[in-house]
Order: structure tokens, then sequence, then C-alpha cells
């Protein structure tokens, strides 16, 4: 049974098309990576499927609710929890203060506060750095903690799905790799569904999984990632264009 | 009431349309009608229109009822320049405009290029009048600057006054020609001493760092001279007050009125000159009577004595009307330039060729004393002031 | 400068916005009542004012609350140089005494005050134009509050906070429509030029006009200048208008009714600018005139006082609501019935 | 000289009400990228609920009369219910506006609420005594200052406290605090947004209610006007804190209060006049020198 669907979704920015009718499914447990050049629509497809951006049409569908233009907090209740580019932390606040953002959502539930202390607890276990540094505030973290942070802060809400937009932007390749070695082990852990955007297929071929690559708004490939990455139809469709 | 009053005015300029010019007499009042100023017009307008109602009652002036025109002026200037058009254009012979000399300038000024006189219903600077507006143009109150200098002599004879401090809100014109004349007496009382100055604005929400100012004076002044207006008035005096200084407070006609007094408790050593009581205890019977016919059109007391220039306007417009047989302006502005000590209802009034304004009137005096206004003497400045100094 | 394929297509514009102002003009002169006329002169000057900000709010994205504050300088230069001198000796008995002696005619004071606000504009605008964004926008709010301090205060040159009078009044509706008709075209002018096109490129993309060399701070301030000079020019008149300054007449609230003109019109549209002076200026005096009452057969109805300023807020706000952009969002009349367009918007050549 | 406490305590107090004036102003723009000029009317509208609406001069004193313990939870339930319903009738609809947009909107409604009470009241000033109990002086580390100003120091710093305590302890200021910062992101985290900018208008609307009080009180006075100039400099005092840093707003705000005593202490007699000049002036110089403010909150992007 699929968790997520999309069909015919297209984004716009004013008279700028940025997706045009992408239509895909995601099954639960699956990663998929999304990959392509840049301006390729990847992350504008994201932010539709978060809610930040409405579809200017199509249908988006996430654990069996209908949620095309619904408000990114109403997404983020179902489970939708979304890493976005460039690591928005808040910088004011301290390391704890923002994982326990998000946990307010549980707040009517009973119990959510002892459940949310095991959560924080199992993100300091992933990521030690975050205990000891838990009272700073999250501004004067290093690139890599602060990618670390967002993801922790992403696993705090219990999601069905995380959605990251290019973890490695950014960060030095051990680091890189750190932060992949902790998602997969937590995709294992949870049965968390990944949806991850990058802009090189190299990541998702080490990792494996499911790929799809991007180009002017449309999904030009879909396949297995290993498959995929190293078939001539992706040398073609990626560096064929080209980005000049 | 409002309502009606304006249906009132739509249906008499619709009528008035129709007759010929110089058949009428019409009084234009180019006034606010709304927003800010609204509450200063209306009262010394609703004084007016008792006046011309008298006028009226007796059988009209030359022989014909005094009509009346509104426009609107919305407290605003562009606007006062098309209301004072606009009453022009209904035919007005005399064109009435606002209270304060900076919103009712636009409409005097219209009536001044089209010949006509222009009366302000209250404006206390002096440039209401010949020296801002132009020949034509008066002023049916008395200059800011004989009030502080009215306040300033009568408190150095009557109240011993040695020591002053003079408090002046830059805010308005007003203001600062009530501090004018105060400085223009203060060197004629021999051995006075002005021991201290300072200025705040209107809108301050807190005087502190001026309070703090007298407070740092080796001894507390004998008096203080309080140079503003209304809203900022009461703030000032509750502060001074709430600091503990005790001092007498002298003040422009301004701040007349007991409406505001419950926001200074028992309010004391506080003076006020004023042009008539509202307080019921004026030593003119007559002026009590007139507090009483007003409430009867009105409905409610005068609230402060800015209801009485509206009166006197008429008043003597009307004798000078009557004088010159005519509505016609040079004429009627020559018999106006001929009053000299005039006695109206409020005080004897003098207009020359120089001054179109009072620069020398009877001021009551009205102490306030533990929240209880009164009136407690009388005071004239010993020498008009001379314009040479109005126009500094 | 502009090229001539530019100049063809966007011509039309001031054109059809000229004729607007033309026809208003024509209304008040055959309507023949004083106060209507003096009505229309306002909303000239309203146009004069709110084109004057468009030229630099409306090009640089920059929003400005002070400008007014260069109509009170030109106000002031009007009062300075019309006014008679031995009146003025009264006044304002600081002034030089070449000041003093000097009285030119109302336009020669348009002028003057036009280029004495520049000057000061070019001296503010060095120094706030290297800011952006809200830090900007409340710079030119402190250097308002600063012109209205000292002008409110200094009482030898300026009077202080009394009205100055004596500024020859003039009442025919003419010479403001053909300064209106000007500061249009200037307007245009200037957005199709060089720096027009480039300072509209920056306020859409900052990133990618900095990196195209675009001097963002130059242009700004050369928009700045142009704008203060239409401002003072405006200022100037206003004073010819009703024969007064005051301080006080040049602050928050002209201040608020040009933007909210300029902001109602759409804020990046020259067409937006003039139609929301006119727009607002009409429903205004609808207002009042429903405030003054109307015969409706026997009966007149009338709204009660204070009403027309609530319903002009609120209808303000329901324009705003549906049309968050103005009503001209960022296009211009051009006259074709097709989709309207940005004079010279970059990339459509 | 004036002694040096009263000079300090002079400018504790008017650094106070900028503060509070500038914290709701901050609390709004921090959420919704709102700069509220609506903010100075709500002041005023808080003082005159508590009079009947009447064009006479004399006020009819109508809440007024209540005692203290429910006099100011009535005011702060007025500003924060109005400032709410501000939220909800016209704001909402502009939550997607470019911020020039919502700024003259929000004008324009403090223009419909400056003119009701026009409407309601006249602009003649109507006197309202307000606990006047506190019109009293006091003697304090040398100084002699008004029980008012005292008390305006206190509770400005017990709001300050209370509001800091709020904001770090509560899940619901958490809450404000990130969407404060990055609104979005506290959004894709799950945080419900119109609960959080109901929650800052509410808030700010108290803290309008409160300066309302305290000027309410001082002047002894409700004036449609009253609001316009502490908002005034409290906006000043958000842009110099740096927009949407609440820290930094309450900072500013005592910085603005502290030059304004300050240079009317110190400045010859002839210049005092120009006083706001210079003041004006100050502001320029530290907008050059701090462009993002003293304070700039982390991750604010500029939208303007």
């Amino acid at each position: 049974m699929s968790l997520v669907s999309l069909s015919n979704v297209s984004v716009r920015y004013g008279r700028l098309t940025a997706v045009r009718g992408v239509t895909f499914t995601l099954a639960e447990g699956e990663i998929l990576f999304i990959t392509g050049p840049n301006g390729a629509g990847k992350s504008s497809l994201l932010r539709a499927i978060a809610g930040v951006t409405p579809p200017a049409g199509g249908r988006i569908d996430f654990a069996d609710h209908d949620i095309t233009g619904r408000a990114p907090e109403d997404i983020a209740r179902l489970g939708l929890s979304m890493v976005p580019e460039g690591r928005d932390v808040f910088g004011s606040l301290t390391i704890e203060e923002n994982l326990m953002v998000g946990t307010g959502m549980h707040a009517r539930e009973r119990s959510w506060k002892a459940r949310a202390a095991n959560e924080l607890e199992a993100v300091y276990a992933t990521f030690p750095i975050l205990k000891e540094r838990r009272h700073t505030q999250a501004g004067l973290l290093s690139g890599g903690q602060q990618q670390m942070l967002v993801i922790g802060r992403a696993l705090m809400t219990n999601p069905r799905l995380v959605a990251i937009d290019e973890p490695s932007l950014g960060l030095a390749p051990n680091i890189t790799d750190q932060v992949y070695e902790r998602l997969i082990t937590l995709r294992a852990e949870r049965r968390l569904t990944l949806l991850i955007v990058e802009q090189s297929s190299t990541r998702a071929m080490m990792v494996g999984g499911r790929m799809m690559l991007m180009r002017g708004g449309e999904i030009l490939l879909d396949g297995d990632a290993r498959a995929l990455g190293q078939s001539e139809a992706m040398q073609a469709a990626y560096f064929g264009y080209g980005e000049h | 009431m409002k309502r009606l009053t304006a249906i009132l005015a739509a249906t008499t300029c619709l009528s008035g349309a129709a007759f010929a010019d110089d058949e009428r007499i019409v009084v234009g009042f180019a006034t606010a009608e709304t927003g800010f100023m609204q509450a200063y017009d209306k009262p010394a307008q609703d004084a007016a229109m008792i006046r011309i109602a008298e006028i009226n009652a007796a059988g009209g002036l030359l022989g014909k009822q005094i009509e009346v025109v509104n426009a609107d002026t919305k407290t605003d200037r562009a606007e006062g320049a098309k209301a004072g058009l606009s009453v022009i254009d209904q035919g007005a012979d005399m064109v009435v405009v606002s209270c304060d000399y900076d919103f009712g300038a636009p409409a005097a000024l219209a009536a001044e290029s089209s010949g006509l006189i222009s009366f302000f219903l209250c404006a206390e600077s002096i440039k209401a009048g010949i020296q801002g507006v132009g020949p034509n143009s008066f002023s049916a109150s008395v200059l800011a600057a004989v009030q502080g200098a009215t306040m300033a002599e009568w408190a150095y004879n009557k109240k011993e006054a040695r020591t002053f401090y003079r408090l002046l809100d830059t805010w308005t014109e007003y203001n600062k020609g009530i501090c004018d004349g105060f400085d223009w007496m203060m060197p004629q009382l021999a051995d006075a001493t002005l021991v201290g100055e300072d200025t705040f604005l209107n809108e301050d929400a807190s005087i502190a760092a001026q309070i703090t100012r007298i407070k740092s004076l080796p001894e507390e002044p004998d008096a203080i001279m309080l140079c503003t207006m209304m809203p900022g008035a009461v703030s000032a005096i509750k502060q001074l007050r709430a600091a503990g200084i005790n001092s007498m407070i002298l003040n422009g006609s301004g701040v007349d009125g007991s409406y505001w007094l419950s926001a200074v408790p028992d309010l004391s050593n506080f003076f006020v000159p004023v042009q008539g009581s509202i307080y019921g205890d004026d030593p003119n019977p007559d002026v009590t009577a007139f507090n009483a016919k007003f409430k009867e059109v009105t409905g409610g007391d005068p609230s402060t004595q800015y209801t009485y220039p509206g009166y006197v306007m008429i008043d003597v417009w009307a004798k000078a009307v009557e004088r010159a047989g005519t509505t016609e302006t040079s004429a009627v502005v020559a018999e106006l330039e001929k009053m000299n000590g005039e006695p109206t209802l409020f005080g004897p009034r003098t207009f020359t060729s120089e001054l179109h304004h009072q620069n020398q009137a009877r001021y009551l005096i009205v102490e306030t004393n533990a929240g209880k206004p009164g009136v407690v003497d009388e005071w004239t400045i010993s020498a008009p002031i001379p314009v040479a100094d109005l126009m500094k | 400068m502009a090229r001539p394929s530019m100049l063809r297509r966007t011509i039309a514009t001031p054109l059809i916005l000229s004729a607007l102002l033309v026809a208003f003009a024509l209304v008040a002169w055959l309507a023949g009542s004083r106060p209507f006329n003096q009505t229309v002169i306002d909303i000239f000057l309203q146009v004069i004012f709110v084109v004057g900000l468009y030229t630099f709010v409306g090009n640089s994205g920059v929003i400005s609350f002070g400008h007014i504050a260069f109509a009170c300088l030109g106000g002031y230069v009007a009062a300075w140089t019309t006014i008679k001198p031995m009146m003025k000796g009264v006044s304002m008995p600081g002034l030089p005494d070449w000041l003093m002696q000097l009285e030119i005619p109302f336009w020669a004071a348009a002028v003057a005050g036009g280029g004495f606000a520049a000057f000061w504009a070019l001296v503010f605008g060095a120094v706030l134009m290297r800011l952006s964004g809200i830090a900007a926008s409340i710079a030119t709010f402190a250097m308002l509050a600063m012109v209205n301090s000292i002008y409110s205060n200094w009482t030898s040159v300026t009077a202080a906070t009394s009205s100055v009078v004596g500024i020859p009044i003039v009442r025919t509706v003419w010479p403001y429509l053909i300064a209106a008709i000007i500061v249009v075209f200037i307007a245009w002018a200037f957005a199709i030029s060089r720096y027009g096109l480039a300072l509209r490129a920056a306020r859409d993309e900052p990133t990618a006009a900095a990196a195209s060399g675009v001097d963002i701070p130059r242009v700004r301030l050369i928009a700045f200048v142009i704008s203060g000079a239409i401002m003072g020019a405006g200022g100037a008149l206003y004073a010819h208008s009703i024969g007064l300054v005051t301080p006080d007449t040049f602050y928050l609230g002209l201040t608020f009714t040009t933007l909210s003109m300029l902001v109602v019109g759409g804020i990046g549209s020259l067409s937006g600018a003039v139609l929301g002076v006119l727009i607002l200026s009409s429903l205004i005096q609808g207002l009042r005139w429903l405030e003054a009452g109307v015969q409706v057969g026997a009966s007149t109805i009338a709204l009660p006082g204070g009403v027309q300023e609530i319903a002009l807020g609120a209808v303000m706000i329901l324009i705003l609501m549906f049309r968050p952009a103005g009503i001209m969002g960022n296009s211009e009349l051009t006259g074709r019935i097709a989709r309207t367009e940005k004079p010279g918007e970059p990339g459509e050549n | 000289m004036a002694p040096i406490m009263q000079v300090v305590f002079d400018a504790l107090s008017l650094g106070s009400l900028y503060a509070l004036g500038a914290l709701g102003i901050a609390l709004i723009f921090g959420v919704m990228r709102l700069v509220n000029f609506a903010h100075g009317d709500v002041i005023a509208f808080c003082v005159f609920a508590l009079l009947w609406p009447s064009v006479d001069a004399v006020a009819i004193i109508f809440a007024g009369n209540l005692p203290w313990f429910l006099l100011i939870p009535f005011t702060l339930a007025v500003g924060a219910g109005l400032s709410v319903l501000s939220e909800v009738v016209v704001f909402r609809r502009f939550r997607r506006a470019n911020p020039a947009t919502m700024m003259i909107a929000s004008f324009a409604l403090g223009f419909v609420i400056r003119y009701f009470l026009l409407m309601l009241f006249s602009s003649r000033p109507k006197s309202i005594s307000l606990l006047p109990g506190l019109s009293q002086p006091v003697e304090l580390l040398g100084a002699r200052i008004p029980l008012l100003q005292l008390i305006t120091i206190l509770v400005t710093i017990a709001v300050l406290i209370g509001l800091t305590a709020f904001l770090r302890r509560t899940r619901f200021g958490l809450e404000m605090r990130a969407a404060a910062e990055n609104f979005t992101m506290a959004r894709m985290l799950g945080v419900r947004a119109n609960r959080v900018i109901m929650g800052a208008f509410a808030l700010s609307g108290a803290l309008a209610a409160a300066i309302a009080l305290i000027l309410g009180s001082q002047t002894g006075t409700a004036n449609i006007m009253m609001g316009a100039s502490v908002m005034l400099m409290a906006f000043i005092a958000t842009v110099i804190g740096g927009m949407g840093s609440l820290a930094g707003a309450v900072i500013a705000g005592f910085a603005l209060g502290a030059i304004a005593t300050v240079m009317q202490v110190i400045l010859p007699p002839d210049a005092r006049a120009f006083r706001d000049a210079f003041v004006y002036g100050a502001v320029i110089l530290v907008l050059i020198f701090r462009p993002q403010g003293l304070l700039a909150a982390r991750g604010t992007k500029e939208r303007v």
C-alpha cells in the first residue's frame, strides 16, 4: 500500500512553472532518492508535498488523506516530517528546545510528555554530540551538527515519512557519511519511509533503494538506484543536457 | 442632533440660492463639523447661532433676517480652503472660520481674496487678523500673549509671586503666544526673577525629565507659568502634582473647564484667566443668563470659556453692519476699527486699523481649590502689549 | 538611454494617464464651482506626490516614509521666495538678505522647490541609500521626523509651528494639471531609462543585479533625488494652492495618505499611482457628499459625521484584501485590450 | 544638574513605556512580518473602553470605576480581544500579502479605530481618574519620584519576567519563539499557525492595554491620539532592536527612553525644542552602523 501518492502535480511561482505534472507513488518503508541538476524542481516538489507551496494543479495523498492544499502543520500532524534545504535550525533556541518544538503536536494525547522524553533520549543516543551541547544555542553549532539537529528534530515527532532536502549540502564528505549512516540505521529501526533529494546520484548509488531523475520540472527516469546510476540513460539525461 | 443641523444647513443653502445676492445677509460658517477641531468649533458656533437667533428675533439686521450657510472643513487645511470657497459661493457676506489659526487660515485667505470679512471663532494668535490673513480678517477672542501677561502681573501683584518658572509646550503657536506675553511682562515686574525654563511636547508620554529639572532647583518656584493646551495640559499638570510640586500653576485660557478636573483629584493652587465664567459665578449676571440659554438651546452647559467669543463675534459684527448701514466689506471694517472699548457681554472690545485683535483685555481669574474652580478676581494688564512685541 | 522601440511600446501609458487628468480638469472647468475646482487641484497635487513617491518606491521596492519631508522643503521654498519681502521680514526675520528681497513667480518657486528638495535628497540619500529593506524605511521615517522637528522649531527661518501666510494663491486648475502631466512623463521616462530598468531588476533579483555589476546604492540614489525633486515641486505647488504652509501639513497625515494611494493603486505601477489617487479621491469626495446629505425625492439622506473616514479605511482594507498587489499590480495601462505589461520589462526584448 | 538617581528613574519609566510598546510590535512582527500601525490605536481604544460613549466634554466613567483587581484584567481583556479580532477579521486575509500591503492595511485599520472613537467620543480629551492612589510622590534612593513612575518600572519588569517565563517555560511559548524565528519551519513541525498568531496578537493587545493603563493613570486623560507617540517610538525601538528580536526590542526601548531623557537634561534650553531631531538623528546613525538592528534575530530573513 502506498504511503505517498502524487498525481499530475505541478507547482508554479508566478509565471514560472517549477514542477510539471509529476506523478509517482511511494510505498511504506521505501527509500527514494530524487536527483537532478540545479533548478530541476526537486525542492519545489518537496515543498509542495509538505504544504509549504500549495500545488497549482494535481493531487497529493499522504497516509490515506488528500493533503492537496492543506496547511503544513496539518500535513506534519499526519506524520510527514520535512527537513528543508539549508538546515533551518531555530538559531536562538537551544538544541533541546529545537528538538522539543515538534512534540507539541502530540500534546492532546495521553502521556505525551513521557513519550517526548523517550524520543529525546533516543535522538541523543543517535547523536551523542547533541546531548553534550543540549543547552547551547543552535545557531552556534557547526554545519554538520546542525544537520544532525534538524534530522533529530524531524524524528522527534515520530513520523512515518521523513523528507530531506540535500542532507549533504555544504557538509564535509566524512560528515555526510555519518549522517547517512544514521539515516539508514534509523530507517531499519523504525520502518521509516525516506524521501531524499540530492543533486548527485552518487549517494543514491552507495546507499541503494529507488531513484528518480528530475529535470525541467519533470521526472525523466525512475528505477533502482544502483542499476539506474550506471545506465547510459542516466548519463544522457543528467550529463547530456548538463548544466552550463 | 448633528444630522438635523446638517439637514437644516442643506435646505438653507438650497432655498437660499434662489434669492438675489444683495437681498440677503448671509453668514458663512467654514468650520469643522467633524474631526479634531469639531469639539472646539462647535460650542463657539452654537454661541454665535444664539446671537444670530436673538438678532433675528429682534427684527433682524438692517431689516433683514440673517441667514446661515455651512461647510465642513473636516479639520483639514486643504478642505478648509474648499469650505471657505464653498460658503462664499453660497453668498456669504462674512465668513466665520475655524477656532484655530492654522486650521482657519485657509478659509480666511479664501475670504480675503474674495474681498470678504473673515472672523476667526476664537483664534488667539496675532496672525489671525491683519498680520497673517489680511486687512479684512478679525478674531473674536483675545491674544494668547495677553493671557500670559495677565497671569504674570496678577500673580506678582495679588499673590506676591517673585520666583517664576516657565514651562513651554512647543506644540503650537498658541502655547508660544502665552509664554511670549509672560516674557514681555516679566521685565516690568521689579524683583521678579525667572529661576528656570524648559520645554516639552504636548504628545510627550512623560515629562519626568522636565519635572526633575524643577525639583533640582534649590527652592520650589512661587509660580510655574505653564504654556500648554489640551490634551497634553492635563498630563503635565497631573505629573507636576504627582511629583509633589505644589507651586501655584499659571495657565492660559486653554485649560479652562471642569470636565478634566477629575483627572487630578483635589487640584489646588491653580489659576486660569477666562473671558467669562462657565461656573455660574460670573460677576455679570447676564453671563449666567447666557449660560442658561446655551443649555436650553444645546442641551448642555458651556464646557469652556471658548464658547463665548462666538457670541461676541456676531455681536460686534452686527453692530458694525448696523452702523455702516450695509454689509459691504470696507464700510463694515471701517466701523469695526472705530470700536474702542465697545462693551460686550464678555468684556470690552477694541479694534484698530493696526490690530484686529485684543492686546489688552479684562480677564476673570478662576482659581481651582481642592478640585473646585471659581472666580476669585478680575485683572486687566496695566498696558496693552505693543504690536511690535507681539510680532516678535 | 531608452531604445526607440521601448519608447514606442510604452508611450501609451503616460498619454492615457495624461488624458485622464485632462478629463478631470475639463470636468472641473465645466462645473464652474470653486470648491469643486479646488478639489480637482487637490487631486492633481496628490497625483504629483504619489507619482513622486512611485518614482522611488515603485522602482526600488523600498518603502519610504520620508518623502513628504521633501514636500515640506519645497513648500517652504515657495514661502521663502514668493511672499512679499515686507511680510517675510515679519514672519521669518532670520532669512538671509538676498532671500528676503526675492520675489519670484509661483512656477519658478516650484522649480526652485524641486531643486532645493533634490539637493537635500542627494545629501540624505548619500547616507540612507546604503540601507535596504525595513531599515531603510525606518531611516527615511527618521529623516521625516528630523525635518519636521527642525522646521517646527526654527523660529527665525520657518516661523516654527505657526502657519506662514502670504504665499500668492493660484486657484486655476491649469498649472496644476500641467505640472501633474509633466511629472507623469518624468516618472515614465525614468522608469524606461537605463537606471529605471536597472533599479527594477535590482528590486526583483537583488543578488543577480548585484552580480551583474549594478551599483544598487547609486541607482537608488538617482531615483531618490528625482523623486525628491518631484515631491519638492509638489510641496511648493501645494503651498500655492492654499496660500500657507505649516510643518504639520507635511507630516504623518500626508505621508500615509500618499502611501495608501500608492499601495491601493499598485506599488510598482505608474498607472497604479495615478489611478490610486483618482479612485481614492473620488471615493473620499463621494463619501463627503453623502455625509453632507443627498436629496432623494423629498427627503435628505445623510451619513452621520465621521462615517466618511471609517468607510474610507474599510474600503481600503477591502481593496487590499482582494487585490493585495493593488488595483494595477505591476502592470500599466497601455491602451491594448490584451495583457498589459510593465514599461520596458527586462527580458522582453 | 539634576540628581543622577532622579534622571535614572525618569529614563527607566519612559523607557518602560517604549519597551512595552516595542514588545507588542515585535511579537506580531515576529510571527507574521506585519508592522502593526494599528497598535497605537489599540492603546487609545483600551482607555476609551473604560468610558461610556458620549460626545459631551465631561466623561462618563463606565468600567473605569471598577476596583483595580477587576479593572486591570478587564482592560487587558479588551486589548487582547480587540487585537485578536483585528487578526481574525483583517490580518488573516493578508497572510500571503507583501509587508507593504499589510502595513498599509494595518494603518487603514488604525484609521478606522481612531475615527470610530472620534465619532463616539469627539476629539476633546476626556478626563479619567484611573487608579488615583498612584499619584503620590515617594522617596527612594534619595530621589523623590511619583509612585506611578515606580510602579511603571516595576510593572514593566514584572511583565518582562512574566513574558520571559511564558516564552521559555511553556510549550506555547516555545512554539511562539520558534515561529517568530522561522514561521514556515515551525509549521512544518506541526506548530499551528493560527493559534500562534492569535496568541501573539492577544499578548500584543494585552501589552497595549498595559500601556493604556499606565498612560491613563499618568496623564489622567483619554485622548484619541494618545497611543500615537508611544507607538512611533516603539516602532523605532523595534527596528533598532532588530525586527523580530524581542530582547532587542526591549533593550532598544529602554535605550530610546534614556536618550530622550538625557537629551532633555543636557541640551541647552534653546536646543531642547530640537530634542526629537537629535533623537531621530541618533536613530539614523544606529541604522547606518547596524542596519540589522542591535540584536538581529538570527535567521530572520528580510522580506521587505
